[in-house]
Formats: structure tokens, sequence, C-alpha cells
């Protein structure tokens, strides 16, 4: 088995699937912490694209937007689980079919 | 040697990264963040295949280290017993899959189809000597409001987490 | 009571100099266990701890210096032994009779469980014969419940004579004594 | 060697590191930790006027044998209640990023044409707090498989406490890197050859890294996480033989690499300043010493740290916290701005 030498596309391609992997997570579990977790995973997709794109365009600048979506990620995180916390005490639950107080 | 790395850590990029959505294994939380850290290191393998070596450190540092130790506190605090399986909606997986594998099938093609990275030679060495320069220079106002941002993001954190909010 | 907290120092709250402190305590005892050989404890098996006089061991039988076996079998031990551990048969009226004068009897078998034993020490505190005496031992091993019941032979020749412990002589001599200086009343 | 000339640089490459890896590990790490063993239990029993284990053959040399003879043949017993998957994975998670660690100190200048160091990384001191960032999993899961309250506890602190000593253990080296202006350690040593050691330069960061590093390894005066009386056992509660003996092992494997860590950012690395040892070694000779004296050192923190278990006592659990929070961090904070002041003053020279 001979696989065509690694360029940008490739990277690409495995971004991609990731943010559909993701995406695949937000849409379909019902857990919120795993849809927290598939949410990352979307972030992390779109960090290996701008690495690789900054990589092969000769340009650092989308490596500094990583480390600006690394910081956000880091700050998002803390809250959102403050607030998935939070929602836990009142509710006993973390199943996003158990929120549902502003549905009529 | 750097081609069959790529293959290897994509690879298990990709495999950690559906374990985290759809495990056969287990329905516990914890197998998912413990297997998002599998794969948020692979990933770092893959920054450093693409010379980015301060990001690689960094998503090692701040991703498995720091927001995923979080994760796995929360998860272990809240102590979610194993929920009892719900009934899954067939309808709402299906349209999913077909919603989520129309979006894949766009991007992979449109990806394939134009060859973006044809004729262009990887370069530039993400070490951080250089990417401070751009930090502290090009990017000042960005990463002083990040600061600013962070310091918000804590005390939004220690706010939310109180127990008596009044 | 309430006890109040003094405000610490500057210093004290700094910990460095109590950190230092410790380094000075550790460093002379390292020092003088290393250097010195002042270690505390002893290698046990070989070197075995000295008991001091009156020390409380295992309980065993002696005799008197003429060999013969003092304890006369009143079973006064076994009905004091706190933990039940003594256990005396009698010779009953066809068993042997004593081998020494002034007695009456002499045990036909004498035995003490170690494992019951709490070295109380009653039973040399309640022997009218001073027949049996808790002796220096404080090692005893087996490796049956079996063996560590001591018999009257094992007792014996574990316990030794006693000479100059003999019970009438003894008392003779203090009634002597106690003719030369009358008891005043 | 005839034979090496007809590998590729690459296989040269690969058949190098192989060497330098194992050699790392199982000819200086594993013994190092074993010995550490035996060494902390024999500082101990000097200090407390005793002999320490002296059975197993002279002095007790063999006793770290005996005791790994002891924890393979003992029964590995797993709990009924334990979550298993978790529980088999905690250990070997607490022990591999103590090895990991190694990759990048440089543990010698050149032996023949080879550089001892196994990875020389540009971000040499960013992996290598990253690396140490993911011991945390290994005490979580331990608290989260045994699935009882006192390892939960145990493992909860643990973990609290790590990563806040991180923070601080992370701005006390900044300085270090503000005056040496690399993050490569082995350029670190570059700076320092010739005496200029920067546990004289940076004091301060140094007692920062060094109690950070107590607390990074779970040793006492902050052995919170496995403190006997509060919490049974902490997070190894319900852990015995084998795995037992691998939370042990990583236990002083961290202490050895935060050791080696301490020797290259503070006391030099492999260099003396005198006899002509801080330049690269020629011959094989020189490099041997090099080696030598970097473990040297080594052992001599190591001697601290053990030391130091044994002088002060336990630390409350919330003074911990203030100490790492409101004392620590603020400090290294200071130290960064006095640093960058003085840097500046000098250049506007």
């Amino acid at each position: 088995m001979s696989l065509p030498p690694v360029g940008l596309e490739h990277y690409l391609v495995v971004s991609a699937a990731l943010f559909c992997l993701g995406l695949l997570g937000v849409i379909m579990r019902r857990n919120l912490l795993v849809i927290y977790m598939s949410l990352e995973l979307m972030l992390n997709a779109a960090n290996l694209a701008l690495v690789a794109f900054s990589r092969y365009n000769h340009n650092l600048n989308g490596q500094v937007m990583v480390f600006f979506i690394i910081t956000v990620a880091a700050a998002e995180v803390a809250v959102g689980l403050a607030l998935i916390v939070a929602l836990f005490r009142k509710r006993k639950s973390a199943h996003v079919e158990d929120l549902t107080s502003m549905k009529l | 040697m750097q081609d069959a790395l790529f293959y290897l850590f994509a690879a298990l990029t990709l495999l950690c990264g559906l374990m985290v959505v759809v495990n056969p294994l287990s329905r516990n939380p914890v197998t998912s963040a413990m297997f998002l850290v599998l794969a948020i290191v692979s990933m770092a393998g893959l920054f450093v295949l693409l010379h980015a070596f301060f990001l690689a450190a960094v998503q090692i540092l701040v991703y498995a280290g720091a927001v995923m130790v979080l994760f796995l506190f929360v998860v272990m605090l809240l102590d979610l017993k194993e929920e009892a399986r719900r009934k899954i909606k067939v309808f709402g997986i299906a349209t999913g899959l077909v919603s989520v594998g129309a979006f894949a099938a766009v991007m992979v093609a449109s990806i394939v189809g134009t060859h973006p990275g044809k004729g262009l030679i990887p370069q530039g060495e993400g070490t951080t000597p250089v990417l401070g320069k751009i930090l502290f220079t090009q990017y000042l106002l960005p990463f002083e409001i990040l600061s600013v941002l962070l310091l918000v993001a804590m005390v939004g954190a220690i706010l939310l987490s109180k127990k008596d909010l009044k | 009571m309430i006890v109040k907290r003094t405000e610490l120092s500057f210093w004290e709250r700094l910990y460095l100099p109590a950190i230092w402190g410790g380094f000075k305590v550790t460093a002379r005892h390292f020092v003088n266990t290393v250097f010195r050989r002042k270690s505390v404890t002893m290698q046990y098996p070989e070197q075995k701890w000295v008991v001091p006089e009156g020390y409380r061991g295992a309980p065993y039988l002696v005799k008197d210096q003429e060999d013969n076996t003092k304890c006369v079998s009143c079973q006064l031990c076994e009905f004091v032994c706190p933990p039940k551990a003594i256990k005396i048969t009698p010779p009953g009226p066809e068993g042997q009779p004593a081998d020494r004068r002034n007695a009456e009897k002499m045990p036909k078998e004498f035995e003490i469980n170690m494992l019951r034993c709490i070295f109380c020490g009653f039973c040399q505190e309640v022997c009218p014969e001073e027949a049996i005496f808790l002796e220096r031992d404080y090692s005893l091993t087996g490796l049956s419940r079996g063996e560590m019941i001591y018999n009257k032979e094992k007792l014996l020749s574990l316990g030794g004579t006693h000479a100059g412990t003999q019970k009438w002589k003894h008392k003779l001599e203090e009634a002597k004594e106690q003719e030369v200086f009358p008891v005043k009343d | 060697m005839p034979f090496l000339e007809h590998l590729s640089p690459t296989q040269q490459f690969l058949l190098f590191s192989t060497l330098k890896i194992v050699a790392a590990i199982f000819l200086v790490l594993l013994p190092m930790v074993a010995y550490s063993v035996l060494a902390e239990r024999k500082i101990s029993a000097f200090i407390q006027d005793r002999v320490g284990p002296n059975r197993v053959g002279p002095f007790g040399i063999w006793q770290p044998l005996a005791d790994g003879l002891k924890s393979f043949v003992k029964e590995d017993f797993t709990p009924d209640h334990v979550r298993k998957v978790y529980f088999w994975l905690a250990p070997a998670l607490s022990l591999i990023p103590a090895f990991l660690t190694v990759a990048v100190i440089p543990f010698g200048s050149f032996l023949g044409k080879q550089k001892m160091v196994i990875a020389d990384l540009n971000v040499g001191i960013l992996y290598t707090f990253g690396i140490v960032s993911l011991g945390v999993y290994g005490i979580v899961l331990a608290g989260y498989a045994a699935n009882s309250k006192y390892p939960f506890l145990g493992g909860i602190r643990s973990s609290a406490q790590m990563i806040s000593y991180e923070i601080a253990m992370g701005m006390s080296v900044i300085p270090v890197f503000m005056l040496v202006g690399d993050l490569n350690l082995s350029q670190v040593i570059n700076y320092q050859s010739g005496g200029a050691w920067l546990v004289f330069k940076q004091p301060v960061s140094f007692f920062i890294f060094l109690v950070a590093a107590f607390a990074e390894t779970n040793r006492l005066p902050f052995d919170l996480p496995e403190s006997e009386t509060e919490l049974v056992g902490g997070y190894h509660t319900e852990y015995s033989s084998m795995k037992f003996a691998l939370f042990f092992m990583a236990e002083y494997a961290n202490m050895i690499t935060s050791s080696a860590m301490m020797v290259t950012l503070f006391f030099g690395g492999w260099t003396l300043p005198f006899g002509g040892l801080d330049q690269p070694a020629s011959t094989l000779t020189g490099g041997l010493l090099h080696i030598g004296i970097f473990l040297g050192k080594i052992v001599a923190l190591m001697g601290v740290f053990i030391w130091v278990r044994w002088m002060l006592p336990r630390f409350r659990y919330d003074q911990l916290m203030d100490l790492g929070w409101r004392r620590f961090i603020p400090v290294a904070l200071a130290n960064i701005l006095a640093t960058a002041v003085v840097l500046w003053l000098q250049g506007a020279k």
C-alpha cells in the first residue's frame, strides 16, 4: 500500500472529519457534558486547519489565532462548566431533555 | 517517516474523536473525556509535524493538563449515575446523521476537488521567540483584551459556582 | 477553656527560622547516629534486651537445692489464674507420693498455656510453697498452639533451682529474728 | 565502528535514541528509584536514631530487590466495587509522565559524538510542564476508580493541589528564561557554564520552584493526598501489591525528574565551574564524568527532598492552598517584574 505524500489537503481533510465528528456529537448526544466535549473537538478541528494553513502559507498569523482560540476555549470551559454545575444543582440532571423550561 | 507519523496521528485523532462522540464501550462521560484527552494529545503530535512546537506544547499544557482535568472534576463531582438508557429517537439520529453526512461530503469534496495546497512548500517554524514577537507587537491589543477576558471568566466561574447566589 | 491564639510575628509567619531549626535538630540526630553510633535501637535477635530486676516474664516451676519439686499441687494458682492458663492434675489417692519431707503430694501434671498467660504474677503471689516464679523470659515462640502449652518437665527445666528460697528455712530465720527483737505491741 | 557507517542518518538516529532511552530509564532512572527508596528509609532511620534496613545484604543494599520481589509475589487484589478499567489504568498513568519528562533533560555533554539528551527540543521547558500536568490524570483516575469516599477525597485534594502549584511553578521559572533568552534546556546549561549558576541569580525563583516541586510530587510537608490519619491512605487506599508499588515508584521517579529539572535550571546541569568541566567533553572519560556530575547533583537534591520529609510537619489543607495562591503566585509575579525591570535597565545602558 502506498499512500500519497502528505500535503495541506490531508490536514484539511482530517480537520473537516474531526469537525463533522464534533458536530455529530453536538447534534446526537444528550448529555450536556458530552456535548461540551464535542464542542471542544470542533474547536480543535478549527485549530488544526489554522495551523496547517499557517504552515503552508508561510504566515504565523494562523498560529497566533490558534493561541487565541485555545485561551478563549479555556475561559469558555471555565464559565460553561460552572454553568453546568449550577444547572445541575437546580435540576439534578445534566441531560438536555430535562432542561426544557423554555419550551411550551 | 513524517508521512507515516501523519497517518498514525491522524488515524488516532479521528478514532479517539469518534470514541468521544459515539462510544460503544460505555456511556460514562469519564470515558468520553479520557478519549478526548487522547485525541488532544495526538493532535499535538500533528502540530509538531506542522512545526508548530509552541502550540503543540500549549495544546498539551492547556487542553490536556487544565481544561480536561476541569472536565473530569465536574463529571466526577456531579456523579452522574449510569443514566437509564433513554429511548433512542430513530428520527433524530437519522436526521442528524444525514445532515452531518451531507455537510462532511460537501467539505471533503470541496477540499479534494480544489487541491488547496498545490505547489505550496511547507515552511516556517512556530517557535516560541517568533510567536512571542508577533504576539507582543502586531497582536498586542488582542492579547491584552484576552487577559481581561480570562479575568472576567475567572470571576464569572467563581460567582456561578457559589452555593447561595442571591 | 479558651486557648488564645497568639499573633505570629513576621519571622514566624515566614516559616524560615522554624525550617532552619528543623534542619539543625535533624542534622544533629543524623550525625550522632551515623558517626557516633548512638542509635537507640538494638539488633534484636542477635542482641537481646537485658530485662531489669523484678521483670514479670514467663511463669516457671522451680526446684529447691536438693532437687525436689517444690510444688505441692495445692491448685491455688490454678484457682487464682485470671485467664485460666494453668491446669494442674493432682496425683489422687493412688498417686505417687511426694519425694521430700514436709510435702503431702506433688503434681502429676502441671501445664501452663503460654498463649493464655497474661504474666500478671498472681500465681507467684499466691503460691504458699514459693514454687512458681515469673522468670525473665519474654520471647516465647512456637510453631503450633500445642507447642505453646508447657508441661511439667519443660517448666521445671526452664525454671531451674532456686537456692535460698527454701521457704521453711526462711520462716525459721524470721521467727528467730522476731525472738531477738520482740515485736512491740 | 564500521557497521554504523552502513546505516542511514535516520537509522542511526533511531538506534542512538533507543539506546539513550533504554539506558536512561533502565540503567539510571529505575535503579535510582529503587535506591532512593532505600536511601529514604536509611536517612529517616538515622534522623530518628535508628539503624534502618540492614538485613538483606551488607547495610541492606539488596533491600530494594527484596521489596520489589515482595510486591511482585503479593496477591494482586482488585476490590469488587471499583471501576475496573480506570483502576488498572491509573497506576500506569501516574508512572509514565514521570518517565517522559526525562526525554528533554540534558544529562551530560557528549559521549563520543552523541549529545547526551534524548530529545533536544526547543520548547523543552514547555514540554516538561505539559507532561507534568498530565501526571494529574493518574491521581484523579485513581480516586475516581476506587469508587469510595476516602480515595475520592484524596484524589480531588491531590489534583487540586497539583494544579494550583503548577501555576506557581510555571511562573517561578519565567525569570530564568528571561535571563537565558531560550526555552531549550541545553541553552540554559550553556548560559550557566563558568559558574554563573542561576540559583545565585534567582534565589527567589529557585525557592518557589523547590517548594512547588515538593507539592507536585506530593511529598511532605505537602503530602495531604495520602495523609494517613485523615484520609485512610488517600487515592491509593484500594491498591495493593504491584499497583501500589507503581504509585510508590511514580512518587520517587517524580522526585528524581524534578531534581533533575532543578539541577538543569538552577545548578548548572552537568557543569562544574572549575577544572574545565564547564565545556562540552571531547573524550569518553570527560563525557562519563559529566554524566557523573549530573547524577551527583541529583543525588544531593534527593537528599534534600528526603531530609525535609523527616523535618517538617504536614501543612493543613487551607494553609497549603493559601501558601500556593496567596503567597507564591504574587511573589513569583513580583520576581518576574523585578527581573524585567533589571533587564530593561541593563538594556538601556
